[in-house]
């Protein structure tokens, strides 16, 4: 138990270095390293450890971490863009956000009903902390790589919430769902991409054409 | 004989008839006048003592089994529609011809017979759901038919007004049915007046069937509607279709029990609406828009009776009720037949000369005589004034209206209010036609158009003198008329037997037929004898002004301008205005409009709003996807708040 | 065995599609597998398979009260999609045709989905599936479009997916064996953890009705139904749409069983009339007549949701609207498509006097605006007016006049933008370029199908349909 | 027999008599004025001088330009025949008749604006907009009054309302009532029959064109009219149901005399009021009746 919320731990603090980096490098590297931890997260968590669980472990770390990370860079360099500029939530503010955030959701989380094995993990309050911070990211943030990252840590705070009810769930579903979920990301990649070619920029002002 | 029999050949030939309008011109003819005296047969048999029909059957239509039936309150106005149905058709047919508008007169065929049809239902069904379905397709008919010439923007924004106003009703009878359904756990329809319940549904009826009927603050789609449409479109738009607002109104007061205030609230409306309509009428300059104010005037006139029905039914079923229903429904009948003929005048005016504006007409009597003479009928009837048929149901109303203030009941405020307001709408509506027919008839021609007019064919002319021919039989012998109304009377409020013609009617027939009789020897004898001492044809004298021109007579502006004045407060005449100047003025002009005031000045505005507000959301759909993200999150919020607050009770 | 191949069947068809090589003959497999689609749906319709209580997939009595609707949906389509893509034979169709076809695989499952994670991993399936028919006409609006319907999507679809994850939480909470299908969901009834079935309800509420297009999380749906292609447009309103929807009626009987079926209504009823609001006034001011299709889509799902939160006859009523919406907004798409290709431009300001250009679409045009709007004799019309009929034998008066209000106003500004569109005289520009298209029997007789159907729909509703619709309120309210 | 003796006679004395009242007015007039003025007779003189004359008419007129006045004297008669004269009764009389009475007097009105306007004629058209335009208010006082006696006596047909116990509604019904005969017959101060400055008549302007035997049935017309009117007021302000027969004959004649006398002294002691005014004084008529109307309501109960 100690080892995953330490693990979590970690993950909240990458939560506080996306929100306040301006430079995209750092966004992308702190959500590759989220991903990976949260890869980590089964193997301590599971007792009993088979192929089917390394595999599942294998995959996140691999999407969240190297491939998806991967197509984000490559995108931000043929776009040449290094910073976020002008977000419409400002870093600070981002930040005392994802600081009061992360308290908020501590204290949430103490008045969740939780099982009584569950009341001294952090994963719940971790998995709020990081869907709040990928909310932040989502509305805040101007560049689309940036709302990208932002997903993808929501969608850590989730997988973070999913692994309550590891074990108790069916490794099929658990599986199709990791799919899914990978899937959709890199989707949204290919779509990065290709508005990256088809505006020449991914600054998601310019994505405003279609409107009222 | 049975009546059944003829309404289903009525029904048969007018679904026939809308097959055929697109193609055959002569046979839709055939089929629809077919279908339409077949209606009136059959509404004239059970007017005539026939027992009422009424039919359910196996079939089913979105899952309710079709019940027709077809009382004598129903075939009142089926009369009505089967006599205009038809000779809206014959006119058609010379009025909206092939040979003029080869793209929409197809299409204009095939519509009348869907909206004709469509009437025919609205009057026999007698389940909700299909009630509801026969009364939108009726509405929807109707629409495709004003917007028949549909090349005009004015023409397109009437018919859209319409459609908007009538589609308002139509959810107030939405909403009707549902609840009517909900709460009694049918959908059929019947006489349900025990259950009390029921009464404070009238009010969607009064709204729903008040639209379409052009009630005074509800009429705002009718001016513009009427006076727009082709103009046998109007004729039965005015003389039947507002009449099936009447017939909801009437029929669901009847079959369901009503509020104690209805009776009050429909009698004030009815009043306010016929001095109000008659009010707006006179000051219009439209030709058409003056006969479509006008019908608001007189289905005003139709509701001071039903509406002093219903308070002699909540007054211990009074005697003076039976004189008001009475007087409405004759004049149901005698308002469409009519406006049906004063819409086919205006129609052949509009024909011969291609303009509305009262402004531009004048002396049309020379070049089309045998119009003049029939919208001549028409004034006199319209105008209530002896020995045509549209006094003798006003009489009736009158007189029902006297009878509630000698009875001196509670009522009698109501009938006192009613009576005064309609005696000077009686006198505004003459006003209103001295001032139509003299502008459109008399005088010398304003225009060329005029100056250049030409008589109507026999097409046209013909469904005009049936129409004038009724008017004058109705009014001549309405104690003929008067079994048929009893028995509709009867069918509204059973404790009213149907009684032979009550001696004052027979009274008023006989001085009918005596006045004219004396108006026509004395009309006769006049023009025999003084035009023997005819000396001379010579310009009009004018104080000896010796070079008149068309331009110095009286507008219909300056007629109406006395009366525009006293009802400025709710006319609000718009003025442009340019004086003459200088010693040789080179121009001048005064420019008179009178706006739609309640469409203008409380419908408008609150629209508006609506737009305003509608533009402000617009605005929060910008195009930003965070902001769209952060939408999710506050309802996510909302919603969470939703439920704890629920969960808190 | 039957109900699987309605998944198989077109996937496998999608495989086949993008295996095969001619662009000119590949689109036939479109109506080929529709066809195919469209009999097993009858045919399971009219004699529905017996589904173990068990079973994470079948075809199940609400599976049955809506998938035939989509089978139906997406025959019309096909038929309209070989038409379209011979005209459109400038952009390749191997992407096209496989994902369409694949989304209607993934439509069957989601719609047989009695499981809580397999039904959502079907929903978020078909939701990535579409991606490439949303950026078929590849521009950068349609790249824009794309890329809000993912984001937006995608927020929801997590929502969903925690939402799920809170009931399956709840379920362990009270003691669960872990079973997530909805028939052991609801069997733990009352021993559900209540708090927890609540976030989940609120979370999927957000979640699947962001898929459906309840306001506030439409935003998505004008831009991706404007730029994508009008079959596209026709399958997400008539048949995405109602995966989700069908999701939510299955969660809502779990949080009925739990005992907040009342909670869960209020929040229903609250945000479909919200959707309905929102509609109405975005309607009123719409100068796009795409967009303004995805507008009446949020108003549609305002009513569906409205009709769910009233109980097994508001269900029966809203799974009558399902059909008659789908049918009709079907007729919308194709033929609004017709005339925004004749026209090439759905701006009301540019598109005018179309019923002179392109007069058979604009009458089925100003058809589907009468039927859409609930006038008789349509479908919709019969469902509304049950619709309304179940609200107000609940005693829901004031939630009925915002109803109607907000149906006038619809109608108000759907009226307002179709007769802009084919009433008047047309521009020079817009007579030019309609006479590079011909209406054939193509791009007519979809539309013409689908309007007649929901015609038949409201006048003669087959006594087959409206036991399914029965079948499909009991199992979702279980007599107690 | 009895019954088409008592009609013929009535019918004379309606037909006779009428013309005498413009005379009896113009005399007072000039007797207050000082001077002989015409004989009392002056209008039969009148009338049988235009009956012999020829006709001209205007070339824009079609023939309801001279069947307008034929119309329009027909109609006043038949009303003459519904109101009673005293005890010598109506020759119709039948419940609703005062409708009747009052819509005949609108068809009068309208025959003659027609004719009117079949000249098109600025004049004639300002005269009959005028007609029309203040009739709307006294239609609305006639009906008002109507109703005030039909409220007094609890009866709709003229023969029983037209004697009425006396009530105290009487003085104001007599001063609305007598508004209205003024404003009905074209009188000062609404009016000025003696001018022929055209912009300020309403009556006479209207009939500017006729000539020869219309206009002698227009001016007979007229002063058929203004008797009747004279009747109906005498008999709805007194109780003439409580005389004789003979003392009610005397009282109805003495009663028209008054009110002829009445209008020539009105006529000699104000003058003509702007037409601005004219809407003033006619809803003072209208509110007087409905008093009336209120008085007697609660006299009545």
């Amino acid at each position: 138990m100690r080892d995953l919320n330490l693990l979590i731990g970690l993950a909240m603090g990458l939560n506080l270095v996306a929100l306040g980096s301006s430079r995209l490098p750092s966004i992308i590297r702190a959500t590759a390293l989220q991903g990976v931890l949260l890869g980590i997260m089964p193997l301590v968590l599971e007792h009993d450890i088979g192929w089917q669980v390394v595999a599942v472990a294998v995959a996140t770390a691999l999407g969240k971490g190297v491939v998806i990370p991967g197509l984000l860079q490559r995108a931000m360099r043929a776009a040449h863009i290094e910073r976020e500029i002008e977000p419409f939530i400002g870093f600070v503010p981002s930040l005392l956000l994802g600081a009061l955030g992360t308290i908020a959701a501590l204290a949430v989380a103490r008045s969740l009903p939780l099982l009584p094995e569950h009341a001294k993990s952090l994963l719940v309050p971790g998995a709020l902390a990081s869907m709040l911070t990928g909310f932040v990211l989502l509305i805040g943030r101007v560049k689309a790589i940036s709302q990208v990252c932002g997903y993808l840590i929501f969608e850590n705070g989730i997988y973070l919430f999913g692994l309550l009810l590891i074990g108790s769930t069916p490794l099929l579903v658990e599986a199709g769902v990791l799919l899914d979920l990978t899937v959709g990301i890199f989707v949204i990649g290919i779509i990065v991409d290709r508005i990256q070619r088809a505006f020449d920029s991914l600054d998601t002002r310019k994505l405003t054409v279609l409107r009222e | 004989m049975r009546a059944g029999p003829w309404l289903v050949l009525a029904l048969a030939a007018l679904t026939l008839s809308a097959v055929a309008g697109r193609r055959w011109p002569r046979t839709w003819l055939v089929l629809i006048v077919a279908g339409g005296a077949a209606a009136a047969a059959a509404s004239v048999l059970v007017l005539s003592g026939a027992p009422g029909w009424e039919w359910r059957g196996a079939f089913r239509i979105g899952g309710e089994a079709l019940h027709l039936r077809l009382d004598a309150l129903s075939a009142v106005f089926l009369a009505l529609v089967g006599v205009l149905g038809g000779a809206g058709a014959v006119y058609a047919h010379g009025y909206w011809s092939d040979a003029q508008y080869p793209a929409s007169a197809p299409r204009g065929r095939a519509w009348w017979s869907v909206l004709v049809l469509s009437m025919t239902l609205v009057l026999t069904l007698s389940n909700g759901l299909h009630f509801l379905v026969a009364w939108e397709s009726f509405a929807i008919a109707a629409f495709f038919l004003i917007t028949l010439d549909g090349g005009a923007r004015a023409v397109r924004s009437a018919g859209w007004l319409y459609l908007a106003a009538s589609h308002a009703g139509t959810l107030a009878l939405f909403a009707f049915f549902a609840l009517l359904s909900a709460r009694t756990g049918s959908w059929d329809l019947g006489p349900m007046n025990a259950q009390a319940a029921l009464a404070p549904l009238f009010w969607l009826a009064l709204f729903g069937f008040g639209v379409k009927a052009g009630l005074f603050p509800l009429h705002v789609w009718l001016p513009s509607a009427h006076a727009n449409a082709p103009s046998h479109v109007s004729a039965i738009m005015s003389g039947a279709a507002i009449k099936m607002g009447v017939y909801g109104i009437l029929r669901f007061s009847g079959w369901l029990p009503v509020p104690n205030a209805a009776g009050w609230v429909v009698i004030g409306f009815g009043a306010v609406s016929a001095l109000l309509g008659i009010a707006f009428a006179f000051a219009q300059g439209d030709l058409k828009r003056l006969l479509a104010y006008c019908s608001v005037e007189n289905v005003g006139i139709i509701l001071v009776g039903v509406g002093g029905a219903m308070l002699a039914s909540t007054a211990g079923d009074a005697v003076w009720g039976r004189l008001l229903l009475a007087g409405a429904l004759l004049h149901v009948w005698n308002h469409g037949l009519f406006k049906g003929l004063l819409f086919m005048g205006a129609g052949s005016v509009l024909h011969a000369t291609g303009t509305r504006e009262l402004s531009r007409l004048g002396g049309l009597w020379r070049r089309l005589p045998w119009t003049s003479l029939m919208f001549a009928v028409g004034v006199l009837a319209v105008a209530g004034l002896p020995p045509l048929n549209g006094f003798v149901s006003e009489w009736l109303v009158y007189l029902g209206l006297f009878d509630a203030v000698t009875s001196r009941g509670p009522s009698a405020w109501a009938a006192i209010f009613a009576a005064l307001l309609l005696g000077t709408a009686g006198a505004l509506a003459l006003a209103s036609f001295v001032k139509v027919g003299a502008t459109v008839f008399l005088g010398a021609p304003r225009g060329p158009a005029a100056a250049k007019a030409h008589e109507s064919g026999r097409a046209m002319l013909a469904p005009m003198g049936a129409l004038a021919a009724l008017c004058v039989t109705l009014g001549l012998a309405p104690t003929l008329a008067w079994p048929a109304i009893a028995r509709g009377v009867a069918a509204w409020h059973p404790a009213w037997p149907a009684t032979a013609a009550p001696l004052a009617l027979q009274a008023i027939g006989g001085a009918q037929l005596a006045l004219a009789t004396l108006l026509i020897a004395g009309a006769i004898v006049a023009w025999h004898q003084w035009r023997g001492k005819l000396a001379r044809r010579a310009l009009t004298w004018d104080c000896g002004y010796a070079v008149p021109t068309a331009r110095m007579q009286y507008s219909s502006a300056s007629f109406a301008g006395i009366v525009t004045g006293w009802f400025r407060w709710i006319l609000w005449p718009r003025l442009a205005l340019r004086r003459p100047r200088g010693l040789l003025p080179a121009r001048a002009l005064r420019l008179e409009r009178i706006p739609e005031t309640v469409l203008e000045l409380v419908i408008a505005p609150v629209g508006a709003l609506f737009l305003q507000t509608a533009s402000g959301a617009r605005r929060l759909q910008h195009g930003s996807l965070q902001a769209y993200i952060l939408y999710v999150v506050v309802a996510l919020a909302a919603l969470g708040a939703m439920v704890l607050e629920a969960g808190a009770r | 065995m039957r109900a699987l191949l309605l998944i198989i069947v077109p996937l496998a068809g999608a495989l086949v599609a993008a295996l095969w090589r001619s662009d000119r003959s590949r689109p036939w497999l479109l109506p080929a597998v529709g066809t195919v689609h469209l009999a097993l749906s009858i045919w399971l319709l009219a004699q529905p398979p017996v589904v173990a209580p068990a079973a994470w997939m079948g075809f199940d009595p609400v599976a049955r009260a809506v998938l035939p609707l989509v089978s139906l949906l997406f025959f019309a389509c096909s038929i309209y999609a070989v038409a379209y893509l011979r005209l459109r034979h400038e952009r390749g169709n191997r992407v096209f045709v496989a994902t369409l076809l694949a989304v209607i695989g993934l439509l069957s499952a989601g719609h047989q989905a009695r499981h809580l994670g397999v039904l959502w991993i079907a929903t978020e399936a078909v939701t990535l599936a579409a991606v490439p028919l949303l950026h078929f006409n590849g521009t950068p609006r349609a790249f824009e479009a794309t890329w809000k319907y993912l984001l937006v999507g995608g927020t929801g679809i997590a929502l969903s997916l925690l939402g799920s994850f809170c009931l399956g939480y709840a379920s362990m909470h009270g003691g669960g064996s872990g079973d997530l299908t909805f028939v052991a969901l609801a069997a733990q009834g009352a021993a559900l953890s209540r708090p927890w079935v609540l976030i989940a309800w609120v979370l999927l509420l957000a979640g699947y009705g962001t898929k459906m297009g309840l306001a506030p999380m439409h935003t998505w749906k004008p831009d991706a139904y404007g730029e994508a292609p009008g079959i596209v447009g026709a399958l997400l309103a008539g048949g995405v749409t109602t995966v989700a929807f069908t999701a939510l009626l299955r969660v809502r009987a779990v949080v009925g069983a739990a005992g907040e079926g009342a909670t869960a209504d209020r929040t229903l009823l609250a945000i479909g009339l919200f959707s309905m609001g929102v509609a109405a006034l975005f309607l009123l001011g719409t100068r796009n007549f795409k967009r303004m299709l995805a507008y009446s889509s949020v108003e549609h799902m305002g009513i569906l949701s409205i009709a769910a939160s009233l109980g097994p006859v508001g269900v029966f009523a809203a799974l009558f609207h399902v059909w008659s919406n789908g049918l009709t907004k079907g007729a919308l798409f194709l033929s609004s498509a017709n005339i925004r290709r004749a026209a090439n431009s759905a701006s009301i300001d540019e598109v005018r006097g179309m019923a002179a250009l392109t007069p058979r679409s604009a009458m089925i045009f100003v058809a589907g605006l009468f039927a859409v709007t609930a006038s008789p004799p349509f479908g919709p019309f019969f469902s509304e007016l049950l619709v309304v009929r179940a609200a107000l034998g609940a005693g829901h008066y004031l939630a009925v006049l915002l109803f109607l209000a907000c149906l006038l106003l619809a109608f108000f500004g759907l009226s307002r933008v179709v007769f802009a569109v084919v009433d008047g005289r047309p521009r020079p520009a817009t007579v030019a370029s309609s006479r590079r298209f011909v209406e054939t029997a193509g791009a007519l007789l979809p539309p013409a199908l689908l309007l007649g159907l929901s015609l038949w729909l409201g006048l003669f509703t087959p006594d087959a349909l409206r036991e399914s619709w029965t079948a499909a309120a009991a199992q979702l309210f279980p007599a107690p | 027999m009895m019954i088409v003796l008592g009609f013929v006679l009535r019918l004379a004395l309606w037909l006779l008599l009428a013309p005498l009242l413009p005379g009896l007015i113009n005399k007072v007039k000039a007797w207050v004025a000082g001077r002989r003025g015409p004989p009392v007779l002056q209008l039969y003189y009148d009338l049988a001088r235009l009956w012999h004359k020829q006709v001209v008419m205007s070339t824009l007129a079609s023939p309801a330009f001279i069947i307008g006045p034929a119309v329009a004297w027909v109609a006043v008669l038949a009303a003459t025949l519904l109101v009673p004269l005293g005890p010598a009764g109506a020759t119709l009389s039948f419940r609703g008749d005062v409708i009747l009475m009052l819509y005949l007097l609108a068809l009068a009105r309208f025959a003659t604006t027609w004719a009117a306007m079949e000249t098109g004629s600025a004049f004639e058209g300002m005269g009959a907009a005028r007609e029309v335009s203040f009739a709307v208010l006294a239609e609305a006082a006639m009906i008002a009054a109507m109703l005030t006696l039909a409220v007094q006596t609890g009866s709709v047909s003229l023969a029983t309302m037209l004697a009425p116990s006396v009530g105290t509604s009487a003085v104001l019904l007599a001063a609305g009532l007598f508004t209205v005969l003024l404003v009905e017959n074209c009188r000062v101060p609404f009016d000025d029959p003696a001018t022929h400055l055209e912009l300020t008549m309403i009556h006479e302007v209207m009939v500017l064109d006729h000539s020869g035997p219309p206009l002698a049935a227009i001016l007979h017309g007229a002063s058929l009219k203004l008797l009747l009117f004279a009747v109906l007021l005498t008999q709805a302000v007194l109780p003439m149901g409580t005389y004789s027969p003979a003392v009610a004959a005397a009282v109805l004649l003495t009663g028209v005399l008054v009110v002829t006398v009445g209008v020539g002294a009105v006529e000699s002691l104000m003058a003509r009021f702007s037409f601005r005014r004219v809407p003033l004084l006619l809803t003072t008529a209208v509110l007087l009746c409905v008093f009336a109307l209120l008085v007697a309501w609660q006299g009545a109960a």
